[in-house]
């Protein structure tokens, strides 16, 4: 199962692999044009409301004034994050798709850190110890499938997947534990007590609810920018490309996945820490909110490049935003997701074919 | 800290005499049949069958009787988590379309709470208190109240059908709030059934009707003759459950329980946020909104039983007669509140 | 010359297979250019070209897997329906691939009635075995029905190629390279097996690269050249007219190698046991190349995996310049020892990675600093692995994938000797390359030896191996059966030598 | 309740015959993407298309009936297979990818639709239980087997079927062929992405029919949520039983029992938190995909899609 896996992150590299600028830039912005046209027909049709008031106001829910712009903002900021670590996991062949689960427990660790230090200790401090001690969540919950890859062969699409479901029951026993659990008596819901005060980050656009948290993303884009240029990338490039010349060049392959994998693992973590103490200020079990499922999306379409990553996130937070601000004319949430599988599946398409070529 | 888990008590008791001496504001000016606009914002599906839908329909409800308001529902926001749930909130009170934001569900609160400030001429309401915000009021549910009607209903069923055997409470993923109203349960049907076994399975979801179908077949076959179900969209495995099985009775958590099983759900409880409305766009006409608390116990009726459906006239005859007595009595009614852990 | 170009028809009347005037373009790529040719019953007519010269294109139009730009296909005198395999099989022709051909985790008898055209929609499994069976047994090619495919031996996959397309009713069978992947013996049984088939009416079309069979099997000769016909042969042919024919001007045969003094003594094997081979002592001396010949599974593969460091030997020791080879693959690397493996897509390259990075690969921490890849280093070591067999094209940046086999070959070769490496150890370096890439490989492993290295090549043509090292090993059962300078024994020697336990 | 109630035979009569219904839909899913991956392309989007199956079915059967409504559940899922097929194989689209967007995508879709097409939820009378007669009088089997919705025979009858045509038929041999060598296949002349084609819609066709057992034949209505992680579970399960029909067949049924059990065992009162019975399912599937003899037996050309 290793080499089926490997072969079909080699198969994702391609796919995000690149030709000319201009050239894909054109046909990006054909084929988004295109989306856009058939989504606009199938909403007007299943729905009645007609493409003018969809698209004006999936603009202004998007981008329409500073406010959306900053939710935009903040949304892509978990997403980037994930999506980063996918990159560099798909890279070397390994496809995590765990982040939801990763991220739960993530939130765990950095909500540990943050009662740890207590109400006194300055935010700067907070900050650092919640964002590592969410990394460190994130990568103890890829244990288990790096330790299944590395021993028995378990691809660890599956049993990444499997910890996500596995996640969804724990999360709600942690979060009844007196550790965790918000003392409030009116909360009758399942939520982790709320972070103080302290611990929550600043706002860097007033009036808005932009969070310092976008900076880790910018500075997690920055690293992983470097990155891509030190020979670091080129050695993970040929594990994923090929594990045994990579075994026979020293590499290791095998330590080399399980690390990609707890590595990938770490970033989901770090954005559980970043929505932790900037948007959600208590776990809760919507803290993830797909977002780790739809960052390996955003990987995926960012062509494996950090800056691609981060504005596909961008372009998929912004998709979310106007989506939802089309509910209020009477468009059904799940054309967001929709629209985010059909992207996906033509950017998969449009690799195909530049392969083929 | 030990001070924020002491006041939610007191303002529950303050509270709960504002609601009896509504309306306390006196109206200010004549605009009595303003038209009111209201988005509803809901976590889940608005025909989930439960909490949502509940809310939905009560408000729906509340606005045709109104004539002047209009309700904009705005559904699944938890789908894009806690970012979506905050986004939602500032989305509608960005918009400035609404004379009112209903933001109903406990994972919404975070965003009335951070974003409400914001928006001081906006007004709010929503499912728990929320500090510093002049302009957001609370509603409350008892769950224990909710789940002590329930227990009321499954002993009924258990006595008028003649039956000897156990009630039954089917529950979803175990939440807090549905071990209030277990508690609640297990008081009534000590006090109308003493002596029965409650039987309690919780499925692990709200929204899987083959589990719930076969959570309550198992029950009934350990002897469940009587139950009663806090599920959302599974509830329409419960009650497939429930008419395949013979000489068992069902009962729903809502109106709309009725409405997915007719031919087997004998009465329901229910939660009726409609009772709320008239407060709500009064204070709103009147141009006072105030962060009030309004609780929906057995005391106002906000919570309470349905009618026997047809179905259940025709099961159990007395059915009728017990539930006149029981909601006359309601007001009366000590139900104990589950002791907080730790 | 005993044919010539304008007679395209033997003279037989009704040939089993008659190919005329066909013409196919991968793309803009002209594969095939009017090429004719026809096989009679009872003979073995070979067909030999280099690498790319369309002979495996001219297979496939023949079994319908390709249909042509144009020109047509008749057997025994019907012409047979192009592009369709169900057509040609029902024509009776039957092809043996030259990659491919068999599922491995399938018994004989499902490969032999996969794609068996007319077959019931119900597998008539038990009548299949049987056919096997009596089949296998009047043709005289034996194949266990119930085995699974992954547990034969490659010569006895092909004759359950071969029996598949005769059982199918095939009367001539069309034959892709069918020895490249044999031992000598295995290939001289597969083709006496032919000879004996042609006795009962049956024809072949043999394509091979291996020019010791055309002389002694093929009744005629076709030699194509960049999907022409440039040469056609009856009877005892030349080989220095065939290669002539086969490369153009730009062939040339490589001399003999001239004897030369061996180095001094750099690899020690002591008493070495691993798989097949048995308590093996052998001293390896600097600048001499060493062949290693044997039937397959005689146990030279596991010698060239114990020299690579592949394998630490179950006992026994290997020393290179007195470091001990511990079954480190990345030791032995960093202590001088290169590696060009068999199979080049598994072990040797990353395919959809550029050449730089493939150039780079066992170098990958001599790029630059920690933080930053060194372009200029990079270009430096990219274009020194280049330049030395002359990869084509000599760009950096295009994928791996992208080149053909035989520069494939060369950036692998040119890449493992960049490091002046101690100890080559090759396995099949030139299998399947066309002349001018095989020359340049084995101008590479020379040259690798002149500069003081051991190198060491497995490979299963022993004409290859002649032409290339000075000292000739040959193994058997695990034991070294020759050990001789490379010049003396005579092709009989050798081959008593590769199949007797004790030493000629 | 205590836990004595362990040691009775109604117990495990009643966890047995839930875990019955609880696997049907979950291995008709896995069941066809047995056939798929058999074939050699790995379809992630199982869960979409037992979705995209539910719904259909609902709509199906809330016009024309619940027969009708089963078939086009599995219609709509053969669609959705091919329409996988044209982009994976015809098209040669990243499988993992279009896997995951179909995983996605499938839920989304019918959750779109239903918005627009229904405004209130359309209910359906399911399959009942039906008793056999005579062999519903027997001890433990008649309880077990013989009492159940009729639909829960489609689940041996299909294994049955493919096992039959994966060693038997020719059909079955090619799909093992493109499976297991696809350049090999093709040249003897087995059209592979025809065939892979045809997989994989048999394989919707499945999904879409196990989606469609559940929302018309067992609980009579679609929701958004119903498919839940079955879909992912069904993946797991076809590796962990290392394709092998029967074998799978037995797995659901061992993870639809745990379900069963841990319902039942919740009553007993035996101090266990139900988060943990609830995760049973999923690690035990863990389990024996890490232990089972799974990867050694896979297809080989799984995963790796070549164009042959
Ligand atoms: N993803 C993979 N796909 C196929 N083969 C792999 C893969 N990863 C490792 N291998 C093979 O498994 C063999 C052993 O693994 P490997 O050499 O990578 O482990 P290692 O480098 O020894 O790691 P460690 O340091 O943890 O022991 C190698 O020969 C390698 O070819
Ligand atoms: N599918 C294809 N698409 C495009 N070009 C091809 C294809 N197959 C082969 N070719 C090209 O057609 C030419 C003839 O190839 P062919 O495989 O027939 O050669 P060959 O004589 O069999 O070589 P070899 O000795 O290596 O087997 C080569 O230039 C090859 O690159
Ligand atoms: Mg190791
Ligand atoms: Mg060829």
């Amino acid at each position: 199962m290793t080499a089926v896996v490997a072969e079909s992150a080699d198969a994702v590299e391609i796919a995000a692999g690149g030709s000319s600028w201009t050239w894909r830039a054109s046909r990006a912005v054909a084929v988004a044009v295109g989306i856009t046209a058939a989504v606009l027909l199938l909403v007007w049709l299943v729905t009645g409301v007609d493409p003018a008031t969809t698209l004006t106001q999936f603009v202004e829910g998007s981008v329409g004034d500073s406010r959306a712009i900053a939710r935009t903002l903040v949304r892509a900021t978990p997403l980037a994050l994930v999506g980063l670590g996918a990159t560099v996991a798909i890279r070397g062949g390994v496809i995590n798709v765990g982040g939801e689960g990763q991220m739960a427990i993530g939130a765990i660790g950095a909500v540990l850190a943050v009662q740890a230090l207590g109400s006194g200790a300055p935010g700067l401090l907070i900050w650092i110890a919640a964002i590592v001690a969410g990394a460190l969540g994130g990568a103890a919950w890829a244990i288990v499938p790096a330790a299944l890859a590395a021993t028995r062969g378990v691809s660890e699409i599956l049993s990444t997947l499997l910890m996500n479901l596995i996640t969804v029951s724990l999360l709600l026993y942690l979060l009844e534990l007196p550790l965790f659990a918000d003392p409030n008596p009116n909360v009758i819901t399942p939520q982790g007590k709320p972070i103080p005060d302290a611990a929550v980050l600043p706002t860097i656009w007033p009036d808005t609810a932009l969070h310092a948290g976008v900076l880790v993303a910018i500075a997690a884009m920055a690293g992983c920018w470097w990155w891509q240029r030190s020979p670091g990338s080129v050695r993970v490039d040929l594990v994923g490309a090929n594990p045994n010349l990579a075994a026979q060049s020293g590499l290791r392959p095998r330590r080399a996945r399980t690390r990609l994998l707890l590595v990938s693992a770490a970033f989901a973590g770090v954005a559980a820490a970043v929505q932790l103490l900037g948007v959600s200020l208590r776990v809760t079990t919507g803290l993830t909110g797909g977002i780790g499922y739809t960052g390996v999306l955003v990987a995926v379409l960012g062509g494996r490049t950090p800056v691609g990553t981060v504005a596909a996130a961008v372009a998929f937070a912004a998709l979310v935003g106007g989506g939802e601000s089309l509910e209020f004319e009477g468009v059904p949430r799940s054309i967001v997701v929709l629209v985010q599988a059909v992207a996906v599946i033509v950017v998969a398409l449009g690799a195909a074919r530049r392969r083929a070529r | 800290g030990s001070d924020e888990a002491a006041e939610p008590a007191e303002v529950a008791e303050t509270a709960a005499t504002v609601a009896a001496d509504e309306p306390a504001d006196e109206p200010a000016d004549d605009a009595a049949t303003d038209d009111l606009s209201v988005a509803l914002l809901v976590g889940g599906p608005r025909d989930d069958g439960g909490f949502y839908q509940a809310m939905v329909d009560g408000l729906e409800d509340a606005a045709d009787a109104d004539g002047a308001m209009e309700v904009t529902v705005i559904e699944n926001i938890a789908e894009g988590g806690d970012a979506g749930l905050e986004a939602a909130v500032q989305n509608a009170a960005d918009s400035g379309d609404y004379d009112l934001i209903v933001a109903h569900g406990f994972d919404l609160v975070p965003g009335v709470a951070r974003y409400a400030p914001d928006y001081p001429d906006q007004a709010f309401v929503t499912s728990l208190p929320v500090e510093g915000a002049d302009n957001v009021a609370v509603y409350l549910t008892a769950f224990e109240e909710t789940g002590y009607n329930a227990g009321f209903l499954a002993a009924q069923g258990k006595l008028l059908s003649g039956s000897d055997g156990a009630v039954g409470f089917l529950g979803g993923p175990g939440l807090p709030f549905e071990e209030q109203a277990l508690f609640g349960f297990e008081q009534a049907v000590e006090q109308y059934a003493p002596g029965t076994e409650v039987v309690s399975v919780f499925t692990g979801t709200f929204e899987d009707p083959q589990l719930a179908q076969e959570t309550a077949t198992q029950m009934f076959q350990q002897g469940v003759v009587s139950l009663w179900n806090q599920q959302a969209a599974g509830q329409s495995g419960v009650y497939q459950a429930c008419a395949a099985t013979e000489g068992v009775v069902c009962f729903g958590n809502g109106i709309y329980s009725e409405a997915v099983s007719p031919d087997v759900v004998l009465a329901s409880t229910t939660s009726d946020y409609g009772k709320l409305v008239p407060l709500w766009t009064e204070r709103l006409r009147a141009g006072e909104w105030s962060p009030a608390i309004d609780i929906l116990d057995l005391t106002n009726d906000g919570t309470s039983v349905t009618d026997a459906t047809a179905a259940g006239l025709e099961a159990l005859p007395d059915l009728q007669a017990a539930i006149d007595d029981y909601r006359a009595g309601a007001a009366d009614l000590v139900v104990e509140t589950m002791p907080t852990e730790g | 010359m005993s044919g010539s170009i304008d007679e395209p028809h033997s003279t037989t009347p009704v040939p089993l297979l008659d190919v005329v005037g066909v013409t196919h373009d991968y793309g803009t790529l002209r594969a095939l250019d009017d090429v004719s040719l026809d096989v009679a019953p009872g003979e073995v007519h070979a067909l030999v070209g280099e690498n790319g010269a369309g002979k495996s294109t001219l297979v496939k139009v023949v079994a319908g897997l390709l249909d042509p730009t144009a020109g047509s296909v008749s057997a025994d005198g019907r012409a047979v329906p192009l592009g369709r395999t169900a057509e040609s099989v029902a024509a009776g022709i039957g092809v043996v691939h030259q990659h491919f051909s068999l599922i491995e985790s399938l018994t004989a008898t499902e490969n032999f009635l996969l794609g068996r055209p007319g077959s019931p929609k119900v597998l008539p499994l038990s009548t299949a075995r049987r056919e096997i069976a009596e089949f296998g047994e009047r043709v005289g090619l034996d194949v266990d029905p119930d085995a699974l495919v992954a547990d034969l031996s490659i010569g006895q996959r092909q004759r359950l190629e071969i029996l598949t397309a005769l059982g199918w009713g095939a009367r001539m069978v069309l034959l892709d390279e069918p020895s490249a992947v044999l031992s000598p013996t295995e290939a001289d049984a597969l083709l006496d097996d032919l000879k004996r088939l042609c006795a009962q009416g049956y024809g072949f079309l043999l394509i091979t690269h291996k020019l010791r069979e055309v002389e002694e099997f093929a009744d005629r000769v076709t030699v194509l050249r960049g999907g022409r016909v440039v040469g056609r042969h009856s009877g005892r042919v030349d080989r220095d007219t065939l290669v002539e024919e086969m490369v153009g001007a730009e062939g040339r045969r490589p001399e003999a190698p001239a004897p030369r003094d061996p180095g001094p003594l750099r690899v020690e094997v002591r008493g070495v046991a691993s798989g097949r081979l048995a308590d093996v002592d052998l001293d390896l001396f600097g600048g001499i190349v060493v062949g290693v010949a044997g039937v397959v599974g005689s146990g030279q593969a596991d010698l060239a995996d114990v020299l690579a460091g592949a394998r630490a030997p179950d006992t026994g020791t290997v020393r290179l310049d007195g470091t001990q080879i511990s079954g480190d693959p990345v030791a032995a690397w960093s202590n001088g020892v290169a590696v060009i493996p068999e199979d080049r897509e598994r072990d040797a390259l990353a395919l959809e990675l550029p050449v730089w990075c493939n150039s780079i690969a066992k170098q990958h921490g001599a790029i630059g600093p920690w933080h930053r890849v060194d372009r200029s280093k990079v270009s430096e070591i990219c274009d020194r692995v280049i330049d030395r067999l002359r990869v084509k094209p000599a760009r950096h940046d295009i994928a791996a994938g992208g080149l053909s086999g035989g520069n494939q070959q060369r950036l692998v070769i040119g890449r493992e000797l960049d490091r002046q490496p101690s100890l080559v150890v090759a396995s099949e370096p030139t299998r399947g390359l066309d002349p001018p890439s095989a020359l340049a490989v084995i101008d590479g492993l020379r040259s690798a030896a002149a500069a003081g290295a051991v190198v060491v090549v497995v490979a299963s043509d022993l004409d290859e191996l002649l032409e290339l090292a000075d000292r000739l090993i040959v193994v058997c059962a695990g034991r070294i059966t020759m050990d001789t300078d490379a010049a003396t024994p005579t092709r009989q020697e050798i081959g008593r030598a590769m199949v007797a336990v004790t030493a000629a | 309740m205590n836990g004595s109630a362990i040691w009775t035979l109604d117990f495990w009569e009643a966890v047995f015959s839930t875990g019955i219904r609880l696997a049907v839909p979950l291995a008709l899913a896995a069941l066809g993407e047995l056939i798929g991956e058999r074939a050699g392309v790995l379809n992630l989007g199982v869960g979409g298309t037992m979705a995209v199956g539910a719904f259909a079915g609902v709509v199906g059967a809330d016009t024309f009936g619940v027969t009708v409504g089963l078939l086009v559940g599995a219609v709509a899922g053969a669609l959705f297979g091919a329409l996988f097929a044209l982009l994976v194989v015809m098209r040669g689209a990243n499988e993992i990818v279009v896997g995951f967007g179909f995983a996605l995508g499938g839920l989304a879709l019918p959750s779109f639709l239903y918005r627009g097409v229904y405004d209130t939820r359309p209910s359906i009378t399911p399959h009942q239980a039906v008793d056999i007669p005579l062999l519903s009088d027997l001890p433990v089997a008649g309880p077990i087997l013989f009492t159940q919705p009729l639909l829960v025979w489609l689940m041996p009858l299909v294994a049955g079927a493919i096992a039959f045509v994966m060693t038997r038929t020719s059909a079955g041999l090619a799909v093992r062929a493109v499976g297991d060598g696809p350049e090999a296949a093709r040249a003897k002349g087995i059209p592979v992405d025809r065939t892979r084609t045809l997989a994989l819609s048999a394989a919707g066709s499945l999904a879409g029919l196990g989606g469609a057992v559940l929302s018309v034949g067992l609980v009579g209505e679609y929701s958004d949520e119903i498919i839940g992680g079955r879909g992912f579970v069904a993946l797991a399960l076809v590796i962990a039983a290392s394709w092998r029909p029967w074998l799978l067949v037995v797995l659901c049924l061992a993870v639809g029992s745990l379900q069963g059990f841990q319902l039942r065992a919740q009553s007993l009162d035996i101090g266990v938190p139900v988060e943990l019975f609830q995760a049973l399912p999923f690690v035990v599937t863990l389990i024996v995909l890490a232990f089972g003899v799974g990867a050694a037996r896979a297809p080989r050309a799984l995963g790796r899609l070549t164009r042959a």
